[in-house]
């Protein structure tokens, strides 16, 4: 089997796990087994790509030409098989996850909910792989409509109002924004594909350029830059897993790897330092770091708390992009691994909390440390990796995209990235200070027979979370090796005279 | 035998149908005349497709009616343009026929069966001839055999709501006051030239030169033509006549009826009229360029407020106009492949999204969007079905929807215009809350108490997905419309721009 | 004295348009003013006859005569194909007559009545009148 | 209906007279002014005129609406199927060369019949339309005159 078949397989099989899921829909284990078993199989399948890739291959196939010249392909470069590789190693864990989670809150429906995570796993491979914009469009709106049904899934009145605050806002961006961007592009340059150092460079006016760039910026509303941020708060009202895969595994992180992927093989970074088309990106990006951390302070809902985290670290990857320079892209690419294993980790303890506990506030976890030891350590270790402390994962990708300031001559961007860490202080750490060493209040929410039955989560819930807990810590000490490969996205054209 | 029916291709196109029709009306059962408008239908299409086949290549067939010569007599014509239109109606007539046999058992009475399949045949030899005919008032006749069937088709829908009749009354008095602006608009092409044949009158216009008979013979047959295919704000009588009629009639109709109107449109601004005869320009770019852009979004924001699921797609399909009528004021040949491209797409989009209708009021009795709570567990493929379509419209990747607004936005970014693309995909977004309004509700919502839905019989279901098939298939891999709109525009492109040369 | 003389000769010598004009707008404005259905074809029928009286009196050639073949070569003929185009308008015509006629009866017998805004006013309360919804049949 | 003497004696005087007049617009056209479409309306007038004397049962007796709708549709057929016929002989459609030998010959016959079927299915559908409307009216009584 050759790596472009394996490319097929990679995407094809979360995309035809579906039809096994509907089959085996009224055997709960047997549809469950089907669903691990088909998140092994795909990062089984992404597994020899990513070896491929770092042995310096570059595996392509096209598929379909869709009108003249306009082709559904797919070609890996380093940067889409980080995403792959996240994307489908994080789906194995976050499988695991659901099934506990999902039973534990006995949810209806669960094998809608399969099938739609299925299918939204296939489409963020499919992002990682596509060999150009264009397929890489199809398959953002194919996420976009994929999630839907998981964001709704709860079918309340409040579930469906967020639901379609967050379809109406993705599609808005991308329809509005995304798709003129993506057909001005193809008018100027002939061609949607990525290549090194981008195919805009002596076709664009640079008086145009940032204006495309807004485009790009604010269509590729997954991204979640300001003021375009309101779906992700909004889609909180979903289970819990699909909060995992919405800011950890899938949504999100295609959002931002869109938001890299153009600003280094469609503009080109060094067309873009050149015309200083992003300078403004840069200080929208920090902007959007700093309000939304003041705003997560703010939250006193959990997964609301950790909405506002994500906007906010979402745009440092965007800043990293925007900045212009190798080491912001690598950085960049680098958050997106670190920040997908903090956030997952994150959002599995909140979904374990609210199982084992059925508590979503922060004001109601008093105490609540001392009977979740394990979740709520595993909340800590999380929450470090993302305020960026060592020796945690998320310590490495700060200190490479302040590298990137620094290359840029951005100072002030360095002070931004250090007060945004103080922030991340101020709003993850009091959660689990509060849940370990506060006193439980006696009164209403642990006084009554119900919370004296409070334990650890199920065993299910409990394992991924300390899996992607262990993850943070365990980056840190390989990102050696990440970085190295990091280095091999390529920045400039290739064949320069 | 074959070489006799192969040298007579285009007139067999008509004649068909519509010697099929009285035959149908004798025939008296309403099985039987359905069976037999079946194979006649099916015939009609192996007619279209090889006619489609010969003139892929850029050959242009022109058949004289009677053996007269060109100009005096009644010229067939068939070149890429009208090849594909013509694929069109005879494709969504072959695929709408075998659903109608299970729908209009339901909606009209058994007496009356026979003579609505000859009011149908009637209807499509109408629209076959407006497509296929060379002569100018040719075209009129059979718009008004096509509408006066059209009006009967509307006005059977009586048996099921009463509102039918108003419907069909009015569209008939609309359809009648185009069709005579269009006659007078001929007429004066007549006075000028002498002819009628649309060949001839291109050569004979440009010797003549601009004149005010000539702007208003222009005019007159832009109004009469724009009442045929519903052009903001003349599409009064299309919701009404859509919402009430039978629901098979809905899906023919949307799918070709205003189709044809377009073609003949098409046909007289670029063949006849040329691209470069200025009036014309400006009269598209200052009037109907607004028009268009105010029908994208009136239509889509009422259709947004509509409880009626056939009105509501009617409403859209009043939009869905106003984007081919954008693309044609681009005046340039991406521009005019949007257009042409979007017949087709259109076609085959509404008309599944119609079918689905049909369906829902078989198997539910009502196609109130309030009333269908929870209809994505009773009948999954038909909600399937839907959604599918429901992408196509708003225009999601993969669908054929996508090929027209990436043509269309394409066209005005070509251009320059800025404000035009952005409000293309604006009024687009307008589509995903009607749509999804309609998604939320089959899925999200309970359903009515006590209600007893099933699954649509397969004989409606099938027609209903070949046209999803179409949708997704031609949106996947769009090579042969878009090459086949391409070639027809460079073609009318072309051939328009060598009149006007001084 | 001559200018006006120019002005009477341009509007005398095309009195068929004008006559056309005349019988069209009164045509269209009935179609348009009228609620009384059976008014509204009155209006559609004189509307479609000011088109035929239009393709007619264009087809005269002055001095002309019908066109049937004389024994006379030099005869001047009318141009006789207006007059064919127009026999095909005018058979058009009864049937777009009939079946509009054929539907005000109907329209008639279902509504009870031929008024426009009764029967606008009866639809109102088809949609909004007793919760009645629009995609419902009525009975 | 029996004591209105002169209606009837007048309509028997008229009718026939109408009748081969409309025969006579109907086999001329091909050379003088006339045709199908004339002749059709004529010929339906006198059946018209029938029923206005004597009621419309009598004329849906003489000619019933199912018969009507048949010769409509057959009329069509002639006309169509002349073109048929031609086109099967190798002519275009309705191209009468095909027909005859002598072209004037040809020309003269395809257009006699294609008038024909267009003259039947003008006669009868107006007839129908003049059923279709006369019988939804209430009957009139005698005295009502």
């Amino acid at each position: 089997m050759n790596n472009a078949d394996l490319i097929l397989l990679a995407i094809a099989i979360p995309a035809l796990t579906p039809f096994l899921l509907a089959a085996t829909g009224k055997w709960p284990n047997l549809r469950d087994t089907v669903s691990v078993i088909a998140s092994i199989a795909t990062f089984a399948a992404v597994l020899p790509l990513l070896l491929a890739v770092i042995d310096g291959a570059r595996p392509a196939i096209s598929l379909v030409e869709v009108m003249p010249g306009l082709v559904i392909g797919f070609e890996i470069e380093p940067l889409g098989m980080l995403f792959a590789t996240v994307a489908s190693g994080l789906w194995i864990p976050t499988a695991l996850y659901s099934i506990g989670y999902m039973r534990g809150a006995h949810e209806k429906k669960q094998t809608r909910f399969a099938i739609c995570f299925a299918i939204a796993i296939a489409s963020a491979i499919g992002i990682a792989f596509s060999g150009n914009l264009f397929t890489l469009f199809i398959f953002y709106e194919v996420l976009t409509i994929s999630t839907y049904p998981l964001v709704a899934h709860k079918e309340t009145p409040e579930a469906k109002r967020g639901a379609r605050t967050y379809l109406a806002i993705l599609m808005t961006t991308s329809i509005l924004f995304l798709l003129v961007a993506l057909i001005w592009t193809w008018n100027i340059a002939g061609t949607t594909e990525f290549r090194a150092g981008g195919i805009l460079d002596g076709r664009l006016d640079p008086a145009f350029a940032p204006f495309l760039l807004a485009l790009f910026a604010f269509g590729i509303g997954k991204a979640a830059l300001m003021p375009f941020h309101r779906w992700l708060p909004a889609a909180m009202v979903a289970p819990t897993p699909v909060s995992a895969l919405l800011h950890a595994v899938a949504v999100v992180k295609a959002g931002v790897f869109t938001m890299l992927k153009v600003g280094t093989y469609i503009f080109g970074i060094g067309f873009l330092g050149k015309t200083g088309a992003s300078d403004w990106l840069v200080w929208l990006a920090a902007a959007s770091i700093l309000i939304a951390s003041i705003v997560a302070l703010t939250k006193d809902d959990l997964k609301a708390r950790l909405a506002y985290s994500t906007v906010s670290q979402l745009s440092y990857i965007t800043l990293g992009m925007a900045l212009a320079v190798q080491m912001g892209v690598i950085g960049g690419a680098m958050h997106i691994a670190t920040h997908a294993m903090g956030k997952i980790a994150l959002f599995m303890c909140a979904g374990a909390i609210y199982v084992a506990a059925h508590k979503t506030k922060i004001s109601q976890l008093d105490g609540l440390g001392r009977k979740m030891p394990v979740t709520f350590a595993c909340f800590t270790i999380a929450a470090l990796s993302i305020i960026g402390l060592p020796p945690f994962a998320g310590a490495w990708s700060k200190w490479y995209l302040m590298v990137a300031a620094a290359d840029a001559n951005q100072l002030i961007i360095i002070g931004v990235l250090m007060v945004s860490s103080l922030l991340n202080v101020a709003y993850l750490l009091p959660i689990p200070a509060r849940a370990f060493f506060l006193k439980p209040k006696d009164d209403e929410t642990h006084g009554d027979a119900a919370s004296s039955r409070i334990e650890e989560t199920p065993l299910l819930c409990l394992l991924p979370i300390c899996f992607a807990a262990l993850g943070c810590i365990v980056l840190f000490f390989t990102i050696g090796g990440l970085y190295e490969y990091l280095l091999s996205i390529p920045i400039r054209p290739e064949s320069l005279p | 035998m074959m070489a006799l029916i192969e040298a007579n291709l285009p007139a067999l196109q008509v004649v068909l149908p519509l010697i099929a029709a009285p035959i149908c009306a004798i025939l008296g059962r309403g099985g039987r005349s359905w069976a037999f408008a079946c194979i006649v239908i099916l015939a009609t299409f192996a007619i279209s497709v090889a006619l489609f086949a010969q003139t892929y290549a850029g050959t242009i067939i022109s058949y004289r009616m009677g053996g007269w010569e060109i100009p005096l007599g009644i010229e067939y014509r068939v070149d890429r343009l009208n090849a594909f239109v013509l694929l069109i109606i005879s494709g969504s007539a072959t695929l709408v026929l075998p659903y109608a046999r299970r729908i209009v058992a339901a909606e009209i009475p058994a007496e009356r069966q026979p003579l609505f399949y000859t009011a149908f045949l009637l209807c499509i030899a109408g629209l076959l001839g407006i497509t296929i005919t060379g002569d100018a008032f040719n075209i009129f006749v059979f718009l008004e055999i096509s509408s006066l069937a059209t009006y009967a088709l509307v006005a059977s829908g009586s048996w099921v709501n009463k509102r039918a009749l108003t419907a069909a009354y009015n569209y008939l008095i609309m359809g009648t006051v185009g069709a005579t602006f269009f006659v007078i608009g001929v007429g004066m092409l007549y006075m000028i030239t002498g002819t009628l044949n649309l060949a001839d009158l291109a050569v004979r216009i440009a010797d003549h030169g601009d004149s005010s008979t000539l702007r208003m013979g222009f005019v007159f047959i832009l109004i009469g033509i724009g009442l045929k295919l519903a052009m903001f704000p003349l599409h009064l009588w299309l919701p009404n006549a859509y919402a009430y009629a039978p629901s098979a009639v809905t899906a023919f109709l949307a799918a070709t009826a205003t189709k044809a109107a377009v073609y003949v449109m098409l046909r007289f601004m670029f063949t006849v009229f040329g691209f470069d005869y200025e009036f014309q320009a400006d009269t598209l770019r200052m009037v109907v360029l607004p028009l268009a852009v105010i029908a994208m979004f009136a239509a889509s924001i009422v259709a947004i407020f509509q409880d009626n699921l056939k009105r509501m797609l009617a409403y859209s399909s009043i939009a869905q106009i106003g984007y081919i009528l954008l693309g044609l004021t681009f005046l340039t040949e991406t521009g005019l492949t949007a257009s042409i491209v979007h017949l087709f797409n259109h076609a085959v989009t509404k008309a599944a999204l119609f079918m689905v209708a049909g369906c829902f009021i078989l198997s539910a009795g009502t196609c109130s969007i309030s009333k269908l709570g929870g209809i994505g567990r009773d009948m999954p493929w038909t909600t399937a079905a839907f959604v599918a379509g429901g992408f196509s419209l708003i225009g999601l990747p993969l669908t054929v929807g996508f090929i027209s607004k990436w043509y269309l936005v394409l066209a005005a970014l070509e251009l320059g215009w800025w404000p035009v693309a952005l409000m293309i995909m604006a009024s687009s977004l307008l589509a995903v809350i009607y749509v999804w309004r309609v998604v939320e509700v089959a899925y999200l919502q309970p359903a009515p108490e006590g209600t007893v839905r099933k699954e649509a019989p397969l004989s409606m279901l099938i027609p209903t997905w070949i046209f999803v098939g179409l949708s997704i298939w031609f949106g996947v891999n769009a090579m042969l419309t878009s090459t086949a709109a391409g070639r027809a525009a460079s073609a009318l492109f072309d051939s328009s721009h060598i009149l006007w040369k001084e | 004295m001559s200018d006006i003389g120019i002005e009477l000769d341009y509007i005398m010598g095309r009195y068929n348009y004008w006559l056309f004009c005349i019988l069209m707008m009164t045509g269209l404005y009935i179609t348009v003013s009228r609620g009384n259905l059976i008014k509204k074809i009155v209006g559609l029928n004189i509307f479609q006859t000011a088109v035929f009286m239009l393709y007619i009196s264009m087809g005269k050639v002055i001095g002309g005569t019908a066109p049937i073949l004389t024994e006379v070569p030099e005869t001047i003929y009318s141009n006789p194909l207006p007059h064919v185009l127009i026999l095909t308008a005018i058979v058009v015509g009864i049937a777009t007559t009939a079946v509009a006629l054929a539907l005000v009866v109907r329209i008639r017998e279902s509504y009870g009545t031929i008024e426009e805004d009764e029967i606008l006013e009866l639809e109102h309360d088809m949609d909004f009148g007793s919760g009645a919804a629009q995609g419902d049949p009525v009975a | 209906m029996e004591h209105h003497s002169i209606l009837r004696v007048v309509s028997k005087l008229l009718i026939p007279p109408m009748l081969v007049y409309a025969l006579y617009v109907q086999f001329h056209g091909e050379y003088s002014p006339g045709g199908g479409f004339q002749a059709g309306v004529v010929f339906a007038a006198a059946f018209v005129l029938y029923s206005l004397v004597h009621g419309i049962d009598a004329l849906t007796r003489v000619a019933p609406p199912r018969v009507l709708h048949a010769l409509a549709g057959l009329g069509v057929l002639i006309f169509a199927g002349t073109g048929v016929v031609t086109m099967a002989l190798g002519d275009a459609y309705l191209g009468y060369y095909a027909l005859a030998e002598h072209p004037q010959h040809a020309q003269e016959w395809g257009i006699v019949v294609v008038e024909f079927g267009v003259g039947m299915t003008v006669a009868s559908v107006m007839l129908s339309l003049f059923i279709a409307f006369a019988s939804h009216t209430r009957k009139l009584d005698d005295k009502d005159w």
